[in-house]
């Protein structure tokens, strides 16, 4: 028992093969979902919060299981806050471009007055160009506030 | 189809309920472990096949697709129920909580 | 190239079982998303080695599942038996058991692992190189490993060369 | 016919996990806590299919009932190493 403690201890990451390796087949099928829960927002439950915390989530399982240097490797700081960035300016430029062009915030309809496709269908596409901006900039930040509390803001150590 | 899916709800609510006697009446942690992590994922992988069995009572392919995926979930509690237990266990054991023995077994 | 077209492929069926609709806006995405999912994880869900081998794998683990269901429900039937029962303290006798193993293969380890931890009245501690260290709650079931699955894992995943 | 006898499991479940609450609240010690949680959310997954079953739209809780094994995976993995790391998991055991 106090051997095993020990050993258990000083293992250098302190991590089991267990779950690195069920990790490691789960991370790709939790991804697939979150973004089929973006893509399926407007007919199942869902949108572009929920699929952005699924994404999220599959990078804070990814640096539970490994440490944060793999994530980091996997997933750069610098192409998080992009993402998010890209995401926040998808939804704001959205709303604003529909309000120059005549119509209320974020009233899709008015985008038909650039490209013609009928103001129904663009309802329907400017909600899925939304939860996509929304989805973006939710996993961004999910992201951005694991790793900056894990580690204490300096991003060398992992939990 | 019903009938079916009755056939394997009433065993996994079974052994839900013996799951859960389990966690109250073990003495100790890694006891109630065993109860907890095992005996629920299988009632729950027992149930969710009842529930996908019953769903093909009318078939289509949206039910057919509804069914895969709650197998999926089956699939899915097999490979992370052992995973949550077996971490749960292996923190234990650094932190050092006492496992409850036999008292013979204590002196050696 | 090869491990990026499998992970491809298995995102493809699972968005498929997903989605359930199949006109050109949600399957387009859907492919998009697969590619995306691809790209960015392949090297997770596969591990390096040839493409025949990782198939061989998965018939391997499904030839062993039966066995394993099997095991399962026999396990659990003598968990209920011990909890149902008025004097539980005097049938278990829980005890933590070391032992090697032979298997080499990381994946084979694994899955050995995660088959002790599935079956009641044994749960899998730790795994350092090839000493598994067991928490077992009957006599019986401590006396037992590792016994006939490890064969039936060395059987299924590993080499016969 | 079969209505009543899924309302039926879901109103066992429901007594199951008020009994698991037992364990979840009353301890001894955290892991017991990280137990009760896990083991509620098992059975969480199970009922949300009975009630979409209830409801008769089952394709909908199914979405829901994925999104909450896994999130309920990730949160048992996340309490086990955050208490390992803070070595406070023995404090309550008297």
């Amino acid at each position: 028992m106090k051997r095993l403690q020990e050993r258990a201890q000083n293992r250098p990451t302190g991590e089991s093969p267990i779950i690195r390796m069920a990790v490691r087949v789960m991370i790709p099928f939790i991804q697939l979902f979150g973004l089929y829960v973006i893509v399926h927002g407007h007919y199942s439950p869902g949108g572009g919060f929920q699929g952005g915390v699924i994404l999220g989530a599959s990078f804070i399982l990814m640096a539970l299981a490994f440490d944060l240097k793999t994530t980091t490797d996997y997933f750069s700081e610098k192409a998080n806050a992009i993402l998010g960035n890209a995401g926040a300016l998808i939804f704001t430029g959205l709303g604003a471009l529909t309000a120059i062009l005549g119509g209320l915030w974020l009233d899709y309809s008015a985008l038909d007055r650039i490209i013609p496709l009928g103001p129904i269908e663009w309802r329907s596409m400017g909600i899925f160009l939304v939860e996509v901006g929304v989805g973006l900039a939710v996993m961004s930040i999910m992201v951005s506030l694991y790793w900056d509390l894990a580690s204490g803001g300096d991003m060398d150590e992992g939990l | 189809m019903s009938a079916i899916a009755a056939l394997f709800v009433i065993p996994g609510l079974f052994f839900f309920a013996v799951g859960t006697l389990g966690i109250l009446r073990f003495p100790d942690f890694y006891t109630r472990l065993q109860a907890a992590g095992k005996c629920d994922s299988f009632a729950s992988v027992l149930v969710l096949l009842g529930i996908a069995i019953y769903n093909l009572g009318d078939f289509t392919l949206a039910s057919l697709l509804v069914s895969i995926k709650i197998m999926l979930i089956a699939v899915f509690v097999f490979i992370a129920s052992p995973t949550a237990t077996h971490a749960i266990t292996e923190s234990a054991l650094i932190v050092g909580v006492e496992p409850w023995m036999r008292k013979e077994r204590k002196k050696q | 190239m090869s491990r990026m077209a499998t992970t491809f492929l298995a995102m493809l069926a699972f968005w498929i079982v997903l989605s359930g609709m199949f006109d050109g806006f949600h399957l387009s995405l859907g492919i998009l998303s697969c590619l995306l999912v691809a790209w960015f994880s392949h090297d997770l869900l596969l591990s390096v080695g040839p493409i025949r081998s990782r198939i061989r794998d998965f018939f391997g683990i499904l030839r062993y599942l039966p066995y394993l269901f099997k095991e399962i429900v026999l396990a659990n039937l003598q968990v209920a038996y011990i909890v149902l029962h008025p004097r539980m303290l005097d049938l278990i006798d829980p005890s933590l058991v070391r032992f090697r193993t032979s298997l080499k293969r990381p994946i084979s380890k694994v899955t050995f692992g995660q088959s002790i931890t599935l079956t009641p009245a044994t749960i899998t501690v730790s795994i350092d190189d090839d000493e598994f260290t067991v928490y077992a709650l009957t006599r019986s079931s401590a006396e037992s490993l590792p016994g006939e699955m490890e064969r039936r894992v060395a059987a299924a995943l590993e080499d016969r060369r | 016919m079969m209505m009543p006898f899924f309302l039926g499991a879901a109103v066992v479940l429901v007594l199951l996990m008020m009994l698991s609450l037992v364990r979840t609240i009353g301890g001894p010690t955290v892991l017991d806590r990280i137990l009760g949680g896990n083991v509620i959310g098992t059975k969480t997954t199970v009922l949300l299919l009975l009630i979409g079953i209830l409801y008769e739209d089952l394709g909908m809780f199914v979405d829901i009932a994925i999104a909450y094994a896994l999130l309920n995976f990730i949160a048992t993995l996340g309490a086990t190493k955050y208490f390992l790391r803070r070595k406070s998991v023995h404090e309550t055991e008297e």
